[in-house]
């Protein structure tokens, strides 16, 4: 199956939409994944960086939705969560923006439309306190390239790991946890792998001082 | 010379020659086998000791020599040294009843063939002790494996054997040789009227021997890309140097015995003018065949080398067996 | 069973090719060159390490020490200091040290230099017992430059 | 073979011993260190082992200016450097929009697949090591001698060019540098042939390689590996077609993929790309267009903020440069992704059960180059 991006960006809408939260009973999909797959126009520009309204409608949302929002679109990420970007001003086709809680989701969304795991990395954003990680997925036979983002607090850096899905991010996410100091949740084995065995120090993060 | 009369002053004599002869022929070998490694890959070679390189050997036994002796901890002292003094006896033992010409042997026994098949199959003891006492992983992998491929390389070549054996009806090496005499049509090589698969047979021969003495492509016993040095990992100075030495006398031995065997040893290709002369040429011929062989091919595969002896060379020297002897039987009784 | 029969001999005659492979290279002339005793032309473009430009009019360094090298140098391995000389205009160059052991060759200085006053060397031979040895003064191998013929 | 994996996993029966295969082994090319749980010869679990020659290129990225990062890509994987070159060189371009003129696009396209086969000669050479075949090393270096003299001639460095700039290439190439690499041309089709003679279609190398180390295209699609590595598996997944750039999408080239994803597989990707390499070179030789070799280029560089990535197809598979801007003239982030870390990710997976040898076989079709993975 090579879906289109109109179909991933549907896909990724009803993830978007439907986040969920772990204290309470999970959140009917019938009610919330219409809302925000129909209302998902999708900025499909030239320029890159458009806000989809998606984002900011988050009337049908429910307040607990909204918290995880908030938190996945700081500041500098003001734009909506899924946007379709021109591949040659980005060197990729969509850029979708999830919480930390739906990595996995995404990654089964990715996984299920045949795309490849290409690279996972973080950033840090000091000044907000936050980490980025972002996945790459690249596709072997169909053209389209994804790159999906979260945010996590830069005090307690943690995302699920991706490595049932994708055993190649088993690296990947040791790479990015000798880095950055991102704890993979689940992941079989963190201990430093390019840096040497005694690290202790993550030497991309912005504070580090060597 | 009434001195080499006697048989103990002329074997004596004859073994240090010999000695000789496998220690400045290993020493050149090794120069030889470089030099031709260089000319097969468009490179000079070693040029620098000596004019065109030809003081490397010098250089090379100089350092071994000067290299301190190394023992790992751990081994076992005794076979770790006693490896290195085994693994070059039993070529020159064999040597010692290969008749060079007419008159040149340093024993002329009745049952030279079986003297050198029996020897010469101690020399996987020496690789298995070295291997096996060294303490080392690459080693014992490296043991293993010699000794299983030495072991399936035997067959066919004691097969080979066996056929020759039927054809010629002796084992004295000198009266195999005198067989043949009369031009290169004599040559148990071509001597397709009596077997016609008698070419296969040397061929298989000849396989036999590259992996009886661990030549490239079968060199299982160092294997450099795999392990490392295989058999010989830890050792260092001369006992490696004897390890090296033991290779080429062991070529050096293979190729005699098939100039013996198959190319008439010092008979001359056309009827005249035999003597040592050419049993070394044609002996040297082969030697240089070792040399290109290896320097050609890649290594087989482990599993690969033990399917070809089972699966290929051990049929069809059974074969050649069976073909050879109904044709005793039903053509030339 | 018929296709690995006639395995045997296909593949046997593949070594055979093989075979004839390396001997026809075997009788052909050797490639190589035997470094040191010859060598071979180095292209103009070479990147060796830097050298300093001298004007052949003045016999001394065009570099007006205007510290654009040693601004692009991403291995902080250039050190210029210039001063100016009573009745000239621009700076010239007093001092420019390179450490080699950090510098990388990728030729930013002399990309990023305005006046054409660095240029490559052609040294490649650049063995040393000291590390000492490869904190090159410039200015001085310049002015030894100039004074040969 | 009665499939040794069966004995060699099956649990409590057997004696295992670790073997640590490097540092420094012949067959690691580099410092790549496999720690192997053996059971005699066939390995259970082979764990490799990085970061031996780690260099942390993403941090200086992080610590010099947008040009000064330039020359460190060259140094990520040394075979193939002016792909590393180019992504970088292009994702900045991208960033800042800069226009790349023709004639230089021709030129990073002749001159990158001139890398592309040097690369391909090391890895075959190195590859026929690891096989116990030492000739072909020095046939495939007179070949690479003649192409890095030509890149010598116009870059001024023999393996780190560094000769792409951003808005174009470092210099022009003269009228010498095109016979040259024409006749390069000409004289390297007839080599081909004579490596196929000498090695690809030996029975020696076929029996080992042939049914080596399978490796599926699901396998990866889930580990990412690109590059000859998926190419050999079947799907014919080439950066330079599913993500276009520079002038690719007007030549004329195929995408050579074997479907049996074993190491032979691999192999003859490999060879078979070296043909379509040269063709490329034919046809930018035939069609590069005069004109200027550097576009128009800010002198302070400072992409407008947010992020970047450009993808190439370097010789071992995709290479990605990921830029974050914060709209400084240093970048916030650097991310490089290379394929050969990918690719080693497979190893562990795809060895398993397997003899050393044979293990050993995988490992070097995979093609690796270990400052690629350690970065």
């Amino acid at each position: 199956m090579n879906p289109t991006l109109d179909q991933l960006c549907e896909q990724f809408g009803r993830l978007v939409g439907t986040v969920p939260v772990p204290s309470k009973p999970p959140v009917p999909t019938a009610s919330s994944s219409v809302g925000p797959a129909l209302g998902l126009p999708v900025a499909a520009s030239g320029e890159g960086r458009v806000a989809g309204p998606a984002s900011e409608s988050g009337a049908g949302l429910r307040p607990a939705d909204q918290a995880a929002k908030m938190a996945a679109h700081p500041p500098p990420a003001p734009t909506g969560p899924i946007q379709k970007t021109d591949h040659a001003a980005k060197g990729y086709d969509l850029d979708v923006t999830v919480a930390p809680t739906q990595i996995v989701m995404a990654a089964e969304i990715m996984d299920r439309a045949g795309f490849g795991l290409d690279a996972i990395t973080g950033v840090d954003w000091l000044a907000q306190e936050q980490m980025e990680v972002v996945y790459d997925y690249f596709h072997p036979t169909a053209p389209g390239r994804v790159a999906v983002r979260t945010r996590v607090p830069r005090a307690r850096p943690e995302v699920p790991t991706i490595a049932a899905v994708f055993p190649g991010a088993n690296w990947h996410e040791r790479e990015t946890h000798d880095f950055f100091g991102l704890v993979f949740a689940g992941h079989p084995d963190l201990s430093p792998f390019l840096l040497p065995e005694d690290a202790t120090f993550h030497p991309l993060r912005k504070d580090y001082q060597p | 010379m009434n001195i080499l009369t006697h048989e103990p002053y002329r074997l004596l004599l004859a073994l240090v020659a010999l000695l000789a002869f496998v220690g400045v022929n290993a020493m050149y070998l090794v120069l030889a086998e470089r030099k031709g490694a260089g000319r097969f890959q468009r490179r000079p070679g070693p040029n620098e000791a000596g004019y065109g390189g030809w003081l490397q050997p010098v250089a090379d036994v100089a350092k071994l020599l000067s290299k301190q002796l190394l023992v790992p901890p751990g081994t076992d002292t005794i076979l770790f040294r006693l490896a290195p003094l085994i693994v070059l006896a039993p070529a020159m033992m064999c040597l010692a009843v290969v008749p060079f010409s007419d008159t040149l042997t340093a024993r002329d026994v009745n049952f030279g063939l079986l003297m050198v098949f029996s020897f010469g199959s101690i020399n996987v003891l020496a690789i298995m002790l070295s291997g096996w006492s060294s303490r080392n992983k690459y080693a014992i992998i490296s043991a293993a494996r010699v000794v299983s491929q030495n072991v399936a390389y035997e067959i066919p070549m004691l097969l080979v054997a066996i056929t020759l054996l039927m054809i010629t009806g002796t084992m004295d090496l000198n009266e195999i040789v005198r067989q043949q005499a009369g031009g290169f049509w004599h040559w148990n090589l071509f001597r397709v009227w009596v077997n016609p698969l008698m070419p296969v047979t040397f061929v298989i021969y000849f396989i036999c021997m590259l992996a009886e003495t661990n030549r490239a492509p079968f060199d299982m016993a160092e294997a450099e890309s795999e392990l490392v040095a295989g058999a010989f990992t830890e050792y260092a100075g001369m006992g490696f140097g004897v390890f090296f030495m033991a290779e080429y006398a062991n070529i050096v031995l293979g190729s005699s015995l098939a100039t013996v065997l198959f190319l008439g040893g010092w008979q001359s290709p056309f009827g005249v003018f035999s003597g040592v002369l050419w049993f070394l040429l044609k002996m040297y011929a082969l030697v240089f065949t070792v040399i290109w062989v290896r320097w050609t091919f890649p290594r087989t595969q482990f599993y690969g080398l033990l399917n070809l002896s089972w699966k290929i060379l051990i049929p069809i020297s059974l074969f050649t067996l069976l073909l050879s002897s109904a044709l005793l039987k039903l053509v030339h009784a | 069973m018929k296709a690995s029969i006639l395995e045997v001999p296909r593949g046997f005659w593949s070594l055979l090719v093989g075979m004839r492979v390396t001997l026809t290279q075997f009788f052909k002339p050797v490639v190589t060159v035997p470094y040191p005793h010859k060598t071979l032309p180095i292209p103009a473009r070479y990147r060796g390490h830097i050298e300093l430009v001298v004007d052949p009019a003045t016999g001394r360094p065009l570099c007006t020490a205007c510290k654009l090298c040693e601004r692009a140098c991403p291995s902080d391995c250039i050190f210029v200091d210039g001063a100016k000389r009573e009745g000239e205009k621009k700076k010239s160059v007093t001092e420019y040290r390179l450490d080699f052991t950090k510098c990388s060759l990728c030729g930013s200085c002399v990309e990023a230099c305005a006046s054409d006053a660095i240029r490559f060397s052609k040294d490649y031979n650049l063995a040393g017992t000291r590390k000492e040895a490869y904190q090159y003064d410039l200015v001085q191998r310049a002015a030894e430059e100039a004074k040969k013929p | 073979m009665t499939s040794p994996a069966d004995s060699a996993v099956r649990p409590g029966v057997n004696e295992t011993f670790v073997l640590n295969l490097g540092p420094q082994h012949p067959a690691a090319h580099g410092v790549l260190r496999v720690k192997m749980t053996m059971d005699g010869e066939y390995v259970m679990r082979a764990e490799p082992v990085i970061g031996y020659i780690h260099r942390m290129h993403e941090k200086m990225g992080e610590n010099r200016t947008w040009a000064q990062f330039l020359p460190n890509t060259g140094r990520i994987d040394y075979l193939s450097a002016l792909h590393y070159n180019h992504a970088y060189v292009a994702a900045v371009e991208r960033a800042l929009k800069i226009e790349v003129p023709r004639r230089a696009e021709f030129l990073r396209v002749i001159t990158s697949e001139m890398n592309r086969i040097s690369s391909h000669l090391v890895w075959w050479s190195a590859y026929l090591i690891d096989l116990g075949g030492l000739t072909p090393l020095l046939y495939a270096f007179d070949d690479r001698e003649k192409l890095l003299d030509l890149l010598e001639a116009v870059t001024g460095s023999r393996l780190t060019y560094t000769y792409f700039r951003f808005g174009g290439v470092y210099n022009d190439v003269d009228e010498a540098f095109l016979r040259g690499t024409r006749q390069f041309v000409r004289e390297f089709r007839p080599r081909l042939k004579m490596y196929r003679d000498l090695v690809t279609d030996n029975i020696i190398l076929r029996k080992r390689l042939e049914n080596i180390g399978p490796i599926s295209a699901e396998q990866c699609r889930k580990y990412g590996a690109t590059g000859p590595v998926i190419r050999g598996s079947g799907v014919a997944y080439d950066v330079r077609r599913a993500e276009p750039y520079s002038v690719y999408p007007e030549l004329d080239f195929e995408i050579p993929t074997r479907p049996e994803g074993d190491s032979m597989a691999r192999y003859l990707v490999h060879m078979a790309e070296l043909e379509q390499s040269l063709r490329i070179i034919e046809q930018g030789l035939d069609r590069l267009p005069d004109g200027p070799v550097l576009g128009k280029v800010p002198r302070v560089l400072r992409p407008p903020a947010g992020d970047y990535c450009f993808a190439v197809e370097a010789a071992r598979g995709r290479f990605m440069v990921r830029l974050v801007s914060d709209g400084k003239d240093i970048p916030y982030r650097v991310k490089l992704r290379t394929p050969s870390f990918s690719n080693l990710s497979l190893f562990e997976e795809t060895s398993r059960g397997m003899i050393l040898p044979d293990a050993l076989a995988l490992m070097g079709s995979l093609d690796l180059v270990i400052p690629d993975i350690d970065r």
